[in-house]
């Protein structure tokens, strides 16, 4: 049939049109498959205001905090794994520098079920964790509607219920996508399903595009379809320092570069300016790695071979 | 009669400690770092059948390194389940398989209250720390609590500073009022000088074991509340050689435990 | 790790140890890897006064209920699809043939969120569904706990909401899994995923056991994790005369012949005499059937050759 | 100027006509038969980004066999995503995504409201029906629902026995009430004789219009209420050459659709 060609975009496209100031961003990714290039794009382009939401942010959402690109943040953790808490968010949180960001604090249990919800057309979800917590006893920007408490009209009992979300763009990251935006993963999935899908729009970040035809060799993988896909960006090492399954591993050292770099404001500000506003896109993101740490530094981190099995879905 | 080498770490003891609150068959919600070693020393030893899973997704990763994280790409070749944030936190936790899950924090109280979100006025923090990521799920939800702890008065306390993560939250009956589901709560505080159990009737923490270098007013002593003393309090028993054996050979060839002891778990 | 060794017994194991009379019953299938084996076995054992659930029943459950086994159904719809409305559930409630089976009507949009709720914790969930049609106005043995309505704690407007399903043991049939329980599937879902995680005990039926290394090469298909599971039956051509993608096509006329079986009691009992109580077990079944219909009317069932691509979880 | 010839049959002319309701970009919500012919129909001609779903689990299918039910096994290899009942009826169809569902009822009454459930009384009924299905949601929840219906007096009703799945339920601001989305609500009934579309004022169907070889009269004695005339009624438009040329010749070669005619669609 006769579809429309293609949305396919570069990355500096797909954040000048679909990402707006003050918009509320998901962005997808659980050190696995983090949209990073998506992320520079974002900083490099000053976006402003922006509402971030993700379970388990890490080192994407500290940049971004630093950047001053941020206003509000619906949290559940923020911190750089193995290297500690997040500096630029304690920076903006204890100190406003730049600005102090506003946060609403929920947990890993409540925050994807509250995407759940957007994704999937209920207004809201009871939940059973938070309870008794001072997670209750703080509100920020969604006020008295960050959760409600009845008595279960079944049976009684106390319970919590937390709201659907809805953001304007959710940002991903997979491992293959087609023209149009029907997007396949595979490996640790996060919340980036239930995020993807509860947003209006969504900016699909992929290892490399395929056809329509090979999407259709396990459709089980698709985890959006096209239809909710407004731009198709092929950024290969896309997600680097964080890694992709079947494609690359974490970067640790670069992880230890931020960290340092990022243990002051100076530092952090020169890490964006070799790494963000030094670079025009991707392409030459990658061509500075490898000057600046060596192509075998580069290569080392590509996956080996190990591939599984293919299935049939014929009859 | 099991034979107890004497050369080992405190962070040896800790995880061995660990390991042995988990039963054959427990579905173990874990983290990174200690909590894995509890979960491995005991399926390596007398729980074979346990079954670890991390919150990210995965469920009986098979790994070949040690994971940095609970998103590391190590815990996905081999696998047996891989899928989502909500299939490991609601699935599974919520909808309460999870028998066992593990905690830390920078604050720990006497009700077992966990503080992993800010040191100081939540509006004016003196340090911002990451938040509750999964760990008030795990903590409301999880059958057993296990939790670890650097044991001073600065990282234990009478109240948390912020209670992200409920243990007994203010005493007894408090985890019933808030529709906690029945039989979940923190089992034990393992720390590098004690192994505290809860005392149903107050809900408060009692000194159940003493480390074999410490003694009970030592441990009184760095406990930043009226610690009570069980009738029974012994001292804790050391590792065995078997868990050593597991433990050195097997899961931490290369002693990365031993980071624990530069961080205090001494 | 010393896992222990084994779910893995026959189908009359399965079911004589693990399904209860009385109890309640979720059961897979969307004409796609329908778990027929264990029908069949559950009628040959006379097991009596189950409640059955899933959405879009089909000749499975009428087959059910015309045998007797039935007390109760948790329901969206039940029909022989192309071969029109089920016999034995028209006679049942029409004239109480054999017995008059009781039905609590739902949709296929509420009682898959009923299931999903039952598998995630959830106590109840919000459907937007149901509103303003007469499934609101029919109650039977839920009673008032069939649904509630209440206005929302956030905006006042009026929402339906459906409760948990828990059913005591889920009956899937799959791809293939593992000797514990770890269960892998590809192709149309229908609600065998939340089905079976809702429920306290899983037996899972599948095309071929594998090992766990296999599960281990593609872990993101796993839909059911072996700790939730208590038996695991190698049941090769099990969901016939229904499909499995990968494995067999559906045999349409295997389905127009039980139709025109079951257009009366007598046809109906004999249908079953000669499939379900005149064989033993799914070996039986297979040889009556090539017996039957000849070997290449079974061949013909075969699915084609068309594999798709592997994948890589390294890094 | 468009080219009609005149060798069509009565199911070929309803399938263009429900064709004619579909836009381009439309995400539609198909069944099997005259819903899945309609919308291929119109994704062949006008509407060439229209994207097919079906309910149990499957996104732009690309059978190559008419398939015969929603869960058809040619619905499987090709197909641009296959997922759950809860994806398509949940994530699309509850979240607001569908644009286009199709139904058809043992029973459909002036209000569009469709009966599948039970002839009779529900406790004692003549005739038990499959049931709700997904019909249900999709009359609750897609942004316009298409009723195809066989025209006479038995199948069309004042009121239907059992509202298993609500059209405009008893007038205008009745869904509303009920708390169903805005802009939602059947859209058009396509029957053997005639289109009928719904008055937003009244929330009852009136005649659009009546098929080549029929008239208003007829249509209004074959209708069990009260028949409203548009003021515009006129003759419903034949299926073009190229409509037909797409359905016979790329469509349903096998002439699949005169299923139909047996069935009374005359």
């Amino acid at each position: 049939m006769g579809y429309e060609m293609t949305k396919v975009v570069t990355m500096k496209e797909a954040v000048a049109e679909h990402v707006n100031d003050g918009d509320f961003l998901f962005i997808g990714g659980y050190i696995c498959r983090t949209p990073f290039a998506a992320i520079h794009e974002i900083i490099r382009q000053g976006k402003k205001e922006l509402t971030l939401t993700r379970s388990n942010a890490a080192d994407d959402f500290d940049m971004m905090i630093g950047a001053g690109v941020v206003k509000r943040f619906i949290a559940t953790f923020l911190s750089l794994g193995f290297f500690g808490l997040g500096r630029c968010y304690r920076r903006s949180i204890e100190k406003g520098v730049p600005h102090k960001i506003e946060v609403e604090e929920y947990t890993n249990l409540s925050l994807p079920m509250m995407l759940m919800a957007g994704a999937m057309g209920m207004p809201f979800v009871p939940v059973k964790d938070m309870a008794g917590s001072d997670l209750m006893n703080v509100k920020s920007f969604m006020g008295d509607d960050k959760y409600k408490v009845i008595n279960s009209p079944f049976d009684g009992s106390l319970t919590i219920l937390v709201p659907a979300l809805h953001p304007d763009v959710a940002i991903i990251h997979v491992q293959q996508a087609d023209e149009l935006g029907n997007a396949q993963m595979w490996g640790i999935g996060g919340d980036c399903q239930v995020g993807a899908n509860a947003a209006k729009k969504v900016i699909v970040s992929c290892e490399r595009i395929v056809s329509r035809e090979t999407i259709g060799k396990d459709p089980s993988r698709t985890i959006v379809p096209d239809f909710r896909v407004v731009a198709v960006v092929e950024e290969p090492f896309g997600a680097h320092p964080g890694y992709t399954p079947g494609f690359y591993d974490v970067d640790f050292s670069f992880g230890y570069q931020y960290q340092q770099a990022s243990n002051t404001v100076e530092g952090f500000q020169k890490f964006l300016d070799e790494w963000v506003f030094g670079v025009k896109n991707r392409t030459e993101y990658i061509q500075h790695y490898v000057e600046r740490f060596g192509y075998s530094t580069f290569r080392n981190l590509q996956a080996e071979f190990d591939y599984g099995y293919p299935v049939s879905y014929t009859y | 009669m099991k034979n107890h080498p004497d050369d080992y770490t405190k962070p040896e003891l800790m995880a061995c400690c660990g390991a042995r609150e988990i039963r054959d068959y427990d579905v173990v919600l874990v983290g990174t770092g200690f909590p894995t070693m509890c979960a491995n020393i005991a399926s390596h030893t007398h729980a074979p059948n346990a079954r670890l899973m991390q919150e990210s997704g995965v469920f009986d990763a098979q790994p070949k390194r040690p994971a940095l994280s609970v998103g590391d790409p190590c815990l996905n070749p081999g696998a047996a389940m891989i899928g989502t944030l909500l299939d490991i936190m609601g699935m599974f936790l919520q909808a309460g398989w999870v028998d066992v899950g593990f905690l830390s924090g920078s604050q720990v109280d006497k009700y077992g209250n966990i503080n992993t979100t800010v040191i100081g006025d939540y509006n004016n923090p003196k340090s911002r720390l990451p938040g509750s990521g999964g760990a008030n799920p795990m903590g409301s939800l999880a059958k057993k609590v296990l939790i670890i702890a650097l044991h001073d008065t600065r990282r234990l306390a009478e109240r948390v500073d912020f209670i992200t993560t409920p243990g007994y939250i203010d005493g007894p009956g408090a985890r019933e009022r808030w529709g906690l589901p029945p039989d979940t709560g923190p089992q034990v505080i393992i720390t590098n000088k004690a192994v505290m159990r809860f005392d149903k009737a107050t809900g408060e923490a009692y000194l159940a074991t003493y480390h074999p270098d410490t003694s009970i007013e030592e441990v009184r002593e760095n406990t930043p509340w009226d610690l009570k003393v069980a009738d029974d309090v012994h001292e804790t028993e050391p590792p065995t050689e078997e868990e050593l054996r597991v433990l050195r050979e097997v899961l931490d060839p290369t002693r990365k435990l031993s980071a624990y002891e530069r961080r205090g778990y001494v």
